[in-house]
């Protein structure tokens, strides 16, 4: 008796854990989060379908740029595209996640790796089975790749922060700078650029990089590596954050002590509005960032280009991306190709109120 | 003579004096390196920075006082938090206080939810905290439908840590007020010795007229309402609500608890020793990047620091147990 | 006004599957001293929960001064004046003294616990009780006897009318036992009732002046103390006659088998030295905390000695722990069967085969057969009363779950058996099974150690009689030399120069 | 010495088929096939060829189901196994970078791993006083921060010779060669805790670890050996995860050890120890991985999958304690 109750109420468990996982599914479309089908959409899907795998959920960065992508694969195909997030931040999440799009049998993948190498094997895996690999945001190595679709050079991001900080130190003085995690790729390829830019160009000899820090992209430790570099570097002029997380931490340090150590980077508008002004009450006169909306939009594009024959990542290439425009596909470098989407985007005091609504 | 020897005794043999000394052998040691150390501002910035640690431990004090624990902390509070900041973000709720009470409700709501599958469900508090971590991190994420509540959004609410009332923020009066609360709580009144009387010996409390039942409910309820609380502290103290917040700092406020000599099989502890505990673990989450140790060997030294203070804790207290038979005549 | 100041008519108890009590009644007389006994789950203590609310019952009536009475709480029965002592230490090892007699009725000022009336209360109340200690103490540090003077304290500090000790003398030492006697004869003059149970019977001559027996969750009869005879008394509890309590039989004493030199270790105990020969039973007799035990754990390797040596067969051994004394044949019987002798929620086989499987096994693998087969032969052979070997240990009664303890201990190779308190917390049918066995084993050519601190079974069983006191050997008589009183003296020795740290 | 009252006593164990089919594995294997129809109704393209693709990624956290089961049975707990898994897959790494042959790095990969594990086991039966869950906190932290350490800033590493990772992670036929090597330690690991000595000194301890020490049971020998092979494990589980990654970095591993102690609880071993089996363990882990792969293959939101999890996880516990409590109050 008491094992057939047991029973029953462990089947019934399971489904209405089922039951409530799928009903909530339709909050999550019409929010444009997560999965964008319904269990018998998925016949479609397994039969192409265009996916776009994030580094991770509940981070609107992330968010916006999947609204890009997916906006643009409905125009193009009258579908909608496959957004996964993965569990969490990490390569072995993601490695679940292709592995189960692999199984939907998609035509194209699009993805914002977590890390360079780890997904080597399973993408590997995918393009075998004709999937069509193209990075956004974050690459992966060339090796798995057809092409990477860059926000904006790596070289250019490392001068362009330079150059801000050159500009707000007034030409001489030390820095800093306050990273994610100590193995985030893009935040290390932008700091290695900004490395080479200070070693190249002799107009940044009186700047000195003091210490570079990291956040781990946690508001507590970044605000203490904050703290810490403000009690350490008395002297200490600028702080440059490349991460979104560590920006906004930063920002409310500086703005809270009403330091007079600045600060610029890479930041989301919407986060950073609070911030940003000319006057010694906000903390960032200017930061840059592009609009993720549009990295995904273009995504999309290379994506459709990729499965539709019209590029295959070779440097050289170009195709039509609606209303962007033309892009090339370029040489990126380290043995791979990629497309470039633009210059850094400055944000300022006086077009921030416009953008804060937008992302 | 025998003064002499119970002032010096009761050094060696309080835990929380003992521990004091590491405290402030450790807070020299970090002065020396760094004289920025030890003034008002910088201690003020570490309170506040660890404060929604602080105000946890309180709860997590009791959770092992009567031999439980509790890994759904962190879910709770971002799920609180994470709330909050949405209210405020869509324009549904401005008003400070009435954020407060909000999240400390939604606190509450998910401690009820634990101390009811624990209390009454007879689930280990392990596994039902670890399920419950997994179930309120994710109803984060729904609450947030992938956004965060950023500065700009937070409106009015995210001065709530800037102001400061006699000269201490707003945040540390909340830290000072918790603790006095159950300072006084947890020494004088029923209640308190409650915890106590169960963690030392659950089956006995039947026969005191206890309901031990509802005291492990009341205990993880008033652990999810200081989780909820400290949702909205951390979404004021950095201005920011995200659904990863304080993603798996449970194990901080665990460590806490447990360097301040609290045991984890129920009965033995003190919010002066939880108050230390948390102090330590904040002061080396402050120091680390302060003395100048590598940023990459800072995590291995939070390790072997935490491990250290465990190990001496033991040591410490078989040199007393020897000490005490020692002085045993036969 | 009645007569008698609590009585409960017709109830029964029934808890899932099992009538715990069945049909009961008594009566107790305002002022006396009632004795309430049985064989171990004859009902004793579920009565005693249900006269203080603990339990509820399913049917009967219960009258306090022949008004009815209905409790729902332990709290409701408090307030009514009546209190209870248990048997296990419902004590809270972490708390101060003070708190422990306080608890649920803490001196308030106000919202707060008034700490300091409550310990001055406290150090009062054990003042009044002749207590070595202060109310600040943590209570985990104390020792037992201590612990039952702060569960007395606690009754009396809630002004009983109608006191409920339930085997409070079970782990007390003859001494203490007469302290504990002086107590209740003040609570007697003081027009206290009290209810008390035990099982010796020592205990109710000398306090109680009726008796109520229970056997089999029911009742069996209430007898004035001075026309009731042992024997019937113990036919009354057992339904059956004992003839002979100490079955000691005649043995052919061999060489020796365990020889201990100077063992010492550092605040327990100093010095011992004494030896044991085959067929040889050796009672090990003093206070509690007089370090018996200790010694027993040093020389099974539990605990580590500081100084001396152990012999076995005129070879050194050096134990470094059970197992390696075990595999010599030194096996201990623990003390705290439930903590330390089995384990509670495993079958009667499983822990009977549980010390050796090994010997079973075949290339690591256990041979379930043959411990079926063994254990059964085992638990057979020293009597266990149940059904299968599969039964839980737990479900078994004290006396049973300490011949599963001896079985277990037969099913190794055994040339010295240490028994620490074999008949502690074991009703009186029982025991004299217990007694039975230890004289086999005796008569098989085994050296037998008996702890204990019962002196008839010290004097009833033993060949030789050691008597340790704070840590040190104070004598060591055969035993047509001992008495009670000499024994006692010995026992004593240094606790009269009032050392007792 | 024969017992004076004659009386006997079965020692006839019941065998009825009901017993075995009502026990909590039977339930479990109810569960799993439940879960598969499910997983078929609810995805087109679940079926067996997809399945055994995906299932590598999550099968290698069996590994630490086997030895963590072992850990809950004692009444232990290790928290620290995904940090191991982290720094035995760093130094594998960085010893194959090295030139070091594919063997060599695979025993250096076990070593490590070993050592971490030696490292826990000897706190924890030197320091007996110490709570596990507490240390494993601290040698958590550690070992995560050696492997960052040994990264170096990248916090990642990429191996430059895959020949022999590739071997491991290779297939015969459709099945990946790692699910024969989790089967093989399944049958090792649940025989072992099942039908041998030292399997039944594991219980021992777990149940009454004062009365297993009294009866002669080698507890802290014990301890140290199993949170050794825990250790061990781990580095072999770190081994087939580099032959996933290719490498790896500071979040490799993390997460792992609680996705372990949820296969083994969910599959009814508790964390008080001394109760359940390993095979209802190894039940669960394949449920879990089949369900996730499932609920993966609808697009599912992940957060949503560890709701569903979560839900699981105190269901499977919470259940029983319900229906227990309802069957007796139904016979008081």
């Amino acid at each position: 008796m008491r094992k057939k109750l047991l029973s029953m109420l462990m089947c019934m468990c399971l489904t209405a854990a089922l039951l409530a996982g799928c009903g909530s599914k339709e909050d999550t479309t019409a929010s444009k989060s997560a999965d964008t089908e319904t269990a018998e959409e998925t016949t479609e899907a397994s039969n192409g379908g265009y996916a776009l795998v994030t580094k991770a959920a509940g981070n609107p960065y992330n968010e916006k740029m999947a609204e890009g992508f997916s906006d643009v694969i409905k125009e193009l195909t009258g579908t909608d595209a496959i957004i996964k997030h993965p569990q969490a931040a990490t390569a072995d999440a993601q490695i679940e996640v292709i592995n189960s799009l692999i199984s939907q049998g998609v035509s194209s993948i699009c993805i914002a790796a977590n890390d360079e190498n780890a997904l080597q094997a399973v993408l590997e895996d995918a393009m075998n089975a004709g999937i069509k690999v193209s990075c956004l945001d974050s690459k992966t190595n060339s090796d798995s790749r057809m092409t990477f679709v860059n926000q904006a050079g790596t070289k250019e991001i490392g001068t362009t922060l330079m150059e801000a900080i050159l500009d707000i130190t007034g030409g001489e003085g030390q820095f800093a700078i306050l990273s994610a995690t100590s193995q985030a790729t893009n935040q290390n390829a932008w700091i290695d650029a900004m490395k080479e830019a200070m070693e190249t160009d002799d107009k940044y000899s009186k700047l000195e990089l003091v210490e570079v820090a990291y956040g781990d992209d946690e508001p507590q430790k970044s605000t203490d590596q904050t703290q810490a570099l403000l009690s350490n570097y008395p002297d200490l002029k600028v702080i440059c954050a490349p991460t979104t997380v560590g920006i906004a931490a930063a920002a409310k340090v500086l703005q809270d002590q009403k330091s007079k150590v600045k600060l610029t980077g890479l930041g989301l508008p919407s986060e950073m509005a609070e911030y940003i002004g000319d006057d010694d009450a906000h903390s960032c006169p200017y930061m840059y960032l592009w609009n993720p909306i549009d990295v995904g939009r273009l995504g999309a594009y290379v994506s459709s280009a990729l499965v539709n024959g019209e590029i295959t990542g070779a440097a050289g290439e170009s195709f039509t991306a609606g209303d962007m425009g033309d892009y090339e596909v370029v040489d990126a470098g380290d043995g791979g190709t990629e497309v470039i989407l633009g210059a850094p985007f400055k944000f300022d005091p006086s077009n921030i109120e416009e953008w804060k609504t937008v992302y | 003579m025998k003064d002499k020897k119970s002032i010096l005794g009761k050094i060696t043999a309080s835990r929380e004096a003992s521990l004091m000394i590491v405290l402030i052998i450790l807070c020299f040691v970090i002065q020396m390196r760094n004289s920025s150390f030890l003034t008002p501002s910088s201690i003020g910035e570490m309170l506040k920075n660890n404060a929604v640690i602080m105000v946890m431990t309180l709860g997590m004090l009791n959770v092992l006082l009567l031999g439980g624990i509790d890994i759904s902390i962190a879910s709770t509070l971002a799920l609180s938090g994470m709330s909050v900041g949405m209210l405020i973000k869509r324009g549904i709720v401005t008003n400070t206080f009435l954020c407060f009470m909000i999240a400390i409700l939604i606190g509450a709501v998910c401690g009820a939810i634990v101390g009811l599958t624990i209390s009454k469900g007879r689930v280990l508090p392990i596994i039902a905290t670890m399920g419950f971590m997994y179930i309120f991190r994710g109803a984060a994420y729904m609450v947030s439908s992938d956004e965060w509540a950023g500065a700009d959004a937070l409106g009015s609410f995210k001065d709530f840590a800037l102001n400061s009332v006699l000269g201490i923020n707003n945040i540390i009066w909340i830290v000072i007020v918790c603790y006095a609360i159950f300072f006084i709580v947890m020494k004088w009144t029923k209640v308190g010795r409650m915890v106590y009387a169960v963690g030392s010996n659950r089956e006995a409390t039947m026969i005191s007229g206890i309901r031990a039942d509802r005291v492990e409910f009341f205990v993880y309820l008033i652990m999810g309402i200081l989780s909820g609380l400290a949702g909205a502290m951390a979404v004021t103290v950095y201005a920011s609500a995200q659904p990863n917040m304080m993603y798996a700092k449970e194990m901080d406020v665990i460590a806490a608890c447990v360097i301040g000599g609290v045991s984890t099989t129920g009965g033995r502890g003190s919010v002066g020793g939880a108050l230390i505990g948390a102090l330590i673990i904040a002061i080396i989450a402050k120091a680390l990047p302060l003395v100048g140790i590598d940023a990459i060997a800072q995590n291995t030294v939070k390790g072997l620091i935490i491990l250290v203070v465990i190990v001496l804790n033991v040591v410490t207290q078989r040199t007393m147990d020897k000490n005490v038979l020692k002085g045993r005549e036969m | 006004m009645s007569e008698y100041i609590l009585e409960l008519q017709g109830i029964t108890k029934i808890f899932p599957g099992v009538k715990a009590l069945d049909n009961v009644h008594f009566q107790l007389k305002r002022g006396e001293v009632h004795a309430l006994m049985g064989e171990n789950g004859a009902g004793k203590s579920t009565f005693i929960k249900v006269i203080t609310g603990v339990h509820k019952p399913e049917f009967g009536k219960m009258f306090l001064e022949g008004k009815e009475v209905k409790f729902k709480t332990p709290k409701d029965a408090q307030e009514s004046g009546i209190a209870a002592v248990y048997q296990h230490p419902t004590s809270y090892p972490h708390l101060s003294v003070a708190e422990n007699i306080f608890k649920g009725h803490e001196p308030m000022k106000g919202p707060m616990i008034d700490w300091k009336k409550m310990n001055r209360d406290a150090d009062a109340l054990l003042q009044q009780l002749n207590a070595d200690f202060k109310s600040v103490a943590e209570m985990g540090t104390l020792s037992v006897a201590q612990q039952q003077m702060v569960e007395i304290a606690k009754a009396l500090s809630t002004n009983a009318r109608i006191i409920i000790l339930d085997e409070p003398t079970a782990s007390l030492t003859k001494r203490e036992s007469e302290e504990l006697y002086k107590i209740v004869d003040k609570l007697k003059e003081s027009g206290v009732s009290v209810i008390f149970i035990s099982h010796r019977f020592e205990d109710m001559y000398r306090l109680a002046s009726r008796v109520t027996v229970f056997r089999d969750s029911q009742y069996i009869g209430t007898y004035n103390v001075d026309e009731i005879t042992n024997n019937d008394l113990i036919k009354a509890m057992v339904g059956r006659e004992i003839k002979d309590l100490y079955p000691k039989p005649e043995v052919e004493i061999g060489p020796e088998l365990l020889r201990v030199e100077g063992l010492s270790r550092t605040g327990y105990f100093k010095d011992i030295s004494f030896n044991v020969r085959a067929g040889e039973i050796v009672g090990f007799t003093g206070l509690v905390g007089a370090g018996r035990t200790e010694v027993m754990e040093s020389i099974c390797g539990i605990t580590k000695a500081d100084a001396g040596k152990v012999f076995l067969e005129g070879k050194e051994l050096k134990a470094k722990s059970p197992q390696d004394a075990s595999k010599n044949g030194i096996i201990l019987l623990p003390e705290d069967r439930q903590k330390q002798g089995l384990i509670m929620d495993w079958s009667l086989g499983r822990n009977v085969t549980l010390p050796v499987i090994g010997k079973y096994a075949k290339y690591g693998f256990n041979n379930e057969e043959a411990e079926r087969e063994v254990s059964k032969e085992l638990l057979e052979s020293v009597d266990t009363k149940a059904v299968s070997i599969f039964d839980k240990v737990n479900t078994l009664s004290g006396g049973n779950q300490q011949k599963v303890v001896v079985a277990k201990a037969l099913a190794q190779d055994i040339k010295v058996v240490i028994m620490d308190e074999p008949t502690k917390g074991v009703d009186v049918g029982a025991k004299a099974e217990i007694y039975q066995i230890m004289g086999e084993l005796a008569k098989q050519g085994y050296a037998v150690i008996m702890v204990s601190s019962e002196m008839p079974e010290i004097l009833g069983m033993s060949d030789r009689i050691i008597v340790m006191c704070n840590g040190k050997m104070t004598g060591e008589l055969l035993c047509h030399e001992a008495s009670q009183e000499g024994i006692l003296e010995l026992a004593m020795e240094k606790h009269n120069g009032g050392n007792n740290s | 010495m024969a017992g004076k009252s004659g009386r006997t006593i079965s020692n006839t164990p019941d065998k009825s088929l009901k017993s075995r089919l009502l026990c909590w594995e039977s339930m479990m294997i109810l569960l799993f096939i439940l879960v598969n129809v499910l997983c078929i109704c609810i995805s087109p393209t679940y079926n067996i060829r997809n399945v055994f693709r995906e299932m590598p990624k999550y099968l290698i956290e069996m590994f630490l189901l086997f030895p963590m089961a072992y850990i809950l049975v004692l009444g232990d707990i290790d928290i620290s196994v995904g940090a191991i898994v982290c720094l035995s897959a760093t130094m594998a790494s960085i010893a194959t970078n090295n030139g070091v042959p594919f063997l060599v790095a695979a025993v250096i990969a076990i070593v490590v791993g070993m050592l971490c594990g030696l490292v826990n086991g000897c706190i924890l039966t030197m320091f007996t006083e110490l709570p596990p869950m507490i240390v494993t906190l601290a040698t958590q932290i550690i070992f995560f921060g050696i492997a960052e350490i040994a990264l170096g800033s990248g916090g990642s590493i990429s191996l430059t010779d895959t020949a022999g990772y590739k071997a491991i992670s290779a297939k015969i036929g459709m099945v990946p060669v790692v699910f024969f090597v989790v089967i093989v330690f399944a049958v090792i690991f649940t025989v072992i805790l099942s039908r041998t000595t030292f399997g039944r000194n594991v219980y021992a301890i777990g149940s009454n670890r004062v009365a297993a020490y009294y009866s002669g049971v080698p507890v802290q020998r014990i301890r140290l050996l199993i949170f050794t092979a825990t250790g061990l494990m781990a580095g072999i589980c770190a081994l087939f995860l580099t032959s996933i990654l290719y490498g790896a970095n500071t979040t490799t591993g993390k997460g792992f050890e609680m996705d372990a102690i949820a296969m083994a609880v969910f599959g009814g071993i508790s964390t008080s120890g001394g109760k359940g089996r390993l095979l209802g363990g190894i039940i669960s882990g394949f449920t879990i991985v089949c369900l996730r792969i499932g609920l993966g293959q609808i697009n599912m939101h992940p957060q949503l999958i560890l709701i569903i999890l979560g839900i699981l996880l105190i269901a499977a516990v919470l259940v029983p304690n319900i229906s227990m409590a309802f069957t007796k109050k139904k016979t008081a």
